[in-house]
């Protein structure tokens, strides 16, 4: 396998921040843009109105047969972060007649954790839950936060940076129980791993497609029909999306997304599979290194995800000592300011191990010479970084 | 890799720094200074190998961002020959603006300059016992 | 010229509702999509991550030169929609402890009107100007409507349906004289009429790439610094744009957009000009036809829209009569439903008047051919219709 | 042109409408029923050409939706040869069935109905003076 490399020798390990499109998709996404193409806008009546328009509902069965959803269900978005927007603001406000207790965790996407906190100062009241060993939340701590007045639980299927993957079969069957409407993130599992929302007890859940090879600006959220979940709208306009998210559909996004969820469904098994054991031969690779720790367990996380903690150098040196490596050390989003992640901050970590731990993210073109070239650049920065540093230094 | 990739002596310094070791320990000649910890996210020590009131080399170890490693080994450059009394006037300013250190970098060459100073304090101190 | 026709023979004259992508704006979202593209997320700060930033930084000053404005004023939204949302609900929020007062008219468009709507519900008090001859609002009118808890005016500079320009300079000056905020859609305007925000009293302003020749689902919010105009976001998340607009940046979609709008720069002068002369063309067809009226005088119209009442034919079997042609009859938006269009019958017509009305909307790629197709599918269908009506009917 | 375009006999219909038109006025043999108006979105004028109780021919005209067109031009064929009794059993549900008119659009087919009442009402009151 070739490996994707950019420039002088770059490799790319960074597919939890977001992934090259497909070429599949790309094909696509070009039918719905120039003259020749399904360039008309999908609310018009016309002929090439409807093409159009076909294009999206098209696409629309293809992501939600990817999740057992009817299409129905099924509500376009820019992204997950307006998904996870929608999914909380939008059912808190319906709901809060009912009550005005929010709960979540602390380990949860930025777009949740800031939802949360705008919530909490319009009068709502938010738990944040303190996820125990590797990040995890447990069906008891959840029993033990739900109040009479609880309206909504939000809670991510993976986690971004550390690849963790939450029980949300139990944690849902509990909110069912309760009558309380449960949110997931699963910008990190969608096409990852398998998602029955026929049978899970999910009310509400957020979709990105540059997380799985499809463009950027594009995500989806479901809005369970049975049980009924009704949702406030969080932006107002042309009556699109059911009423529920206004503004003219970008059919080429559309499209790019339905394709890049088709093409998931083919090839999840397969991709995973392979991923595993790249993940395997990167973590044996790292420990022969030594001064390594893992951040979640491995068989608990998804298997394009590896967060390894280093020990005796200083993260941001390290980061900037491998020129050749494309990844991040805290969450994409995150990585722009030098703040030590959240993430790991609430599994335990210190600010300086937060700071010197890097996430590595696998995707469809990493080959093994990718892990190998990856290994010998990390063993080279490492022993000379920890070389530099003065003995005394814990 | 990062928006500071630009910095043409940052990358120099960082990538192959001149100075970087130490000298044997308990050296009369060899005063040392540190400053820094890991809760701060920056520490440094630096070694001068004195003749007379000459720093004949120097060498330094460091833990913490690219710009305190660059700035260690810069010094120990800048350092090397100068008297006593002209190292103590190398200062933070003077590395920062050699190694165009931003703003929000600059507590790291404040450590730097703390390493310097308990040195060259060090050294002060042996000049008795010669 | 070619002419945009579609399959049999459709000719494309709603080019207001969406336009094709330019083919300079598709190379260019293409260099950023796949593996060999800039791909990477904008805010990562690895190689990758800063070349996929720098064409988002070199778009928006694309964006930014067309009118007049800087770089930093810049946010990149969904689309107008959105960028509606953001300057009406988050200026009138941040606003609110000044007063709880807002204008706007019965006919701008639908994101704008349900954004008010839904701050309606929430405690504000709108003042809905009834537009004047032609859909203009007066300074007048405004002036009376201002009070000393208005905090915020919106008015669209083109509205979509009429193609009328609103006076934004008389407008604004009034305004910025009350201290209050002035925000413009301008989704019609831009790339079309000539905008210097560096000299319109305009505080914030609203913009989209997909009626430019631009991506769909990408469009710019402007926020003024000088002097500065905050808002209250309407979605949380990542801190992206300034912390006003989260979710990963669709590099692709905003390079997109950059180029439409640098395109926009070189060809507006010479585009309109054209269209001038083809909208003059068509009018003086349709006036021969007889039994039409124009709604909005055409000097006081953007020059590449004509909305025209089509006098003893009923609009629906009008439109339908018409396959061989791509138009509107309302706004694209408000085309799904069969209600009349309000901004018609804002302008006085009556429901049956309103709905035997056409949208023709001319672009790049229409020609003369065009317009003498149409005219003539438009004669056979008027006649045919117009001998089928009942006398008695008026 | 619209989401109904995949309605053939819709589209058959309105595009190439058979009756379409009138009789010369004022001839005893001739039927007509109005129902309708511009405000209520559908108007439609039948006439029926009289032979006994037989309707040998039938014309229409039309203002309103595509369905209402499409209907009335269909209902012009369904009536002729039939007899007047034979004619006021064809209902709304009737030609609504035939051109699959949607449930929003039986408005104007009951339009449609009213006037082949009238025009029915009309032919039977003319019978006394033959
Ligand atoms: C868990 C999670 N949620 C939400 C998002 C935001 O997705 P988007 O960029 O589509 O807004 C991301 C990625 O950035 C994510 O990893
Ligand atoms: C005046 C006006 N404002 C806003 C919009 C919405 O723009 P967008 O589709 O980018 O959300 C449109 C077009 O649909 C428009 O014509």
């Amino acid at each position: 396998m070739a490996g994707l490399t950019m420039g002088s020798r770059m490799i790319y390990l960074d597919y939890a921040a977001t992934t090259p499109v497909d070429a599949q998709v790309i094909e696509l996404m070009n039918q719905c843009l120039g003259e020749d193409g399904d360039f008309a806008n999908p609310s018009s009546l016309h002929g090439p109105g409807l093409a159009a328009r076909a294009r999206v509902e098209i696409a629309r069965g293809h992501v939600a047969a990817l999740l057992g959803a009817g299409s129905e269900e099924i509500v376009f978005t820019s992204g997950a972060t307006e998904a996870d927007n929608m999914a909380i603001r939008g059912g808190a406000l319906y709901q809060a007649h009912r009550g005005r207790h929010i709960i979540t965790s602390r380990s949860e996407h930025r777009a949740v954790l800031d939802s949360c906190k705008a919530l909490e100062k319009e009068g709502f009241e938010v738990t944040w839950l303190s996820p125990a060993e590797q990040g995890r939340v447990s069906v008891a701590q959840l029993r033990e936060a739900l109040r009479p007045d609880t309206t909504l639980v939000s809670l991510m299927h993976v986690n971004n940076e550390t690849g963790l993957i939450q029980d949300i079969q139990s944690l849902g069957a509990l909110c069912r129980e309760q009558g309380v409407l449960f949110h997931v993130d699963a910008a990190q599992s969608a096409g990852k791993l398998p998602i029955d929302l026929g049978r899970l007890p999910v009310d509400l859940m957020s979709f990105s497609a540059h997380k799985i090879y499809g463009p950027k600006g594009i995500g989806a959220l479901f809005v369970r029909r049975e049980p009924r979940c009704n949702l406030f709208p969080v932006m107002f306009g042309g009556g699109q999306e059911q009423g529920l998210r206004p503004g003219t559909l970008a059919t080429h996004q559309i499209a790019g997304m339905g394709k890049a969820f088709e093409l998931a469904a083919t090839r999840m098994q397969a991709d995973q599979a392979r991923l595993v054991g790249l993940r395997q031969r990167l973590w044996q690779g790292l420990q022969k290194i030594g001064g390594v720790s893992a951040n979640g367990a491995l068989e608990s996380c998804a298997p394009n995800i590896l967060n390894v903690s280093f020990q005796g150098v200083e993260g941001e040196s390290l980061m900037f000592g491998l020129t050749g490596l494309a990844l991040s050390s805290g969450s994409a989003c995150a990585s722009s300011n030098r703040e030590p992640s959240y993430v790991l901050r609430a599994l335990g970590l210190d600010d300086q191990a937060a700071q010197a731990s890097l996430r590595f993210s696998l995707g469809r073109s990493t080959g093994i010479e990718d892990i190998d070239a990856a290994l010998a650049m990390l063993e080279e920065q490492l022993k000379r970084l920890r070389e530099l540093a003065p003995p005394w230094v814990q | 890799m990062s928006a500071a990739a630009s910095n043409v002596l940052l990358e120099r310094y960082f990538f192959a720094p001149v100075g970087a070791g130490s000298f044997a320990a308990g050296s009369p000649s060899v005063a040392e200074g540190r400053a820094g910890s890991r809760k701060r996210g920056v520490a440094v020590q630096l070694q001068c190998q004195l003749q007379g009131q000459k720093i004949k080399a120097a060498r330094f170890l460091a833990w913490g961002c690219p710009h305190s490693i660059a700035a260690a080994s810069w010094l120990t450059e800048k350092l090397t020959g100068l008297s006593l009394d002209e190292a103590s006037g190398v200062g933070a300013m003077q590395i920062a603006a050699a190694l165009k250190v931003p703003a929000d970098r600059l507590g790291s060459i404040l450590v730097l300059e703390d390493a310097l100073a308990a040195c060259l304090e060090n050294a002060r101190s042996r000049r008795h016992v010669w």
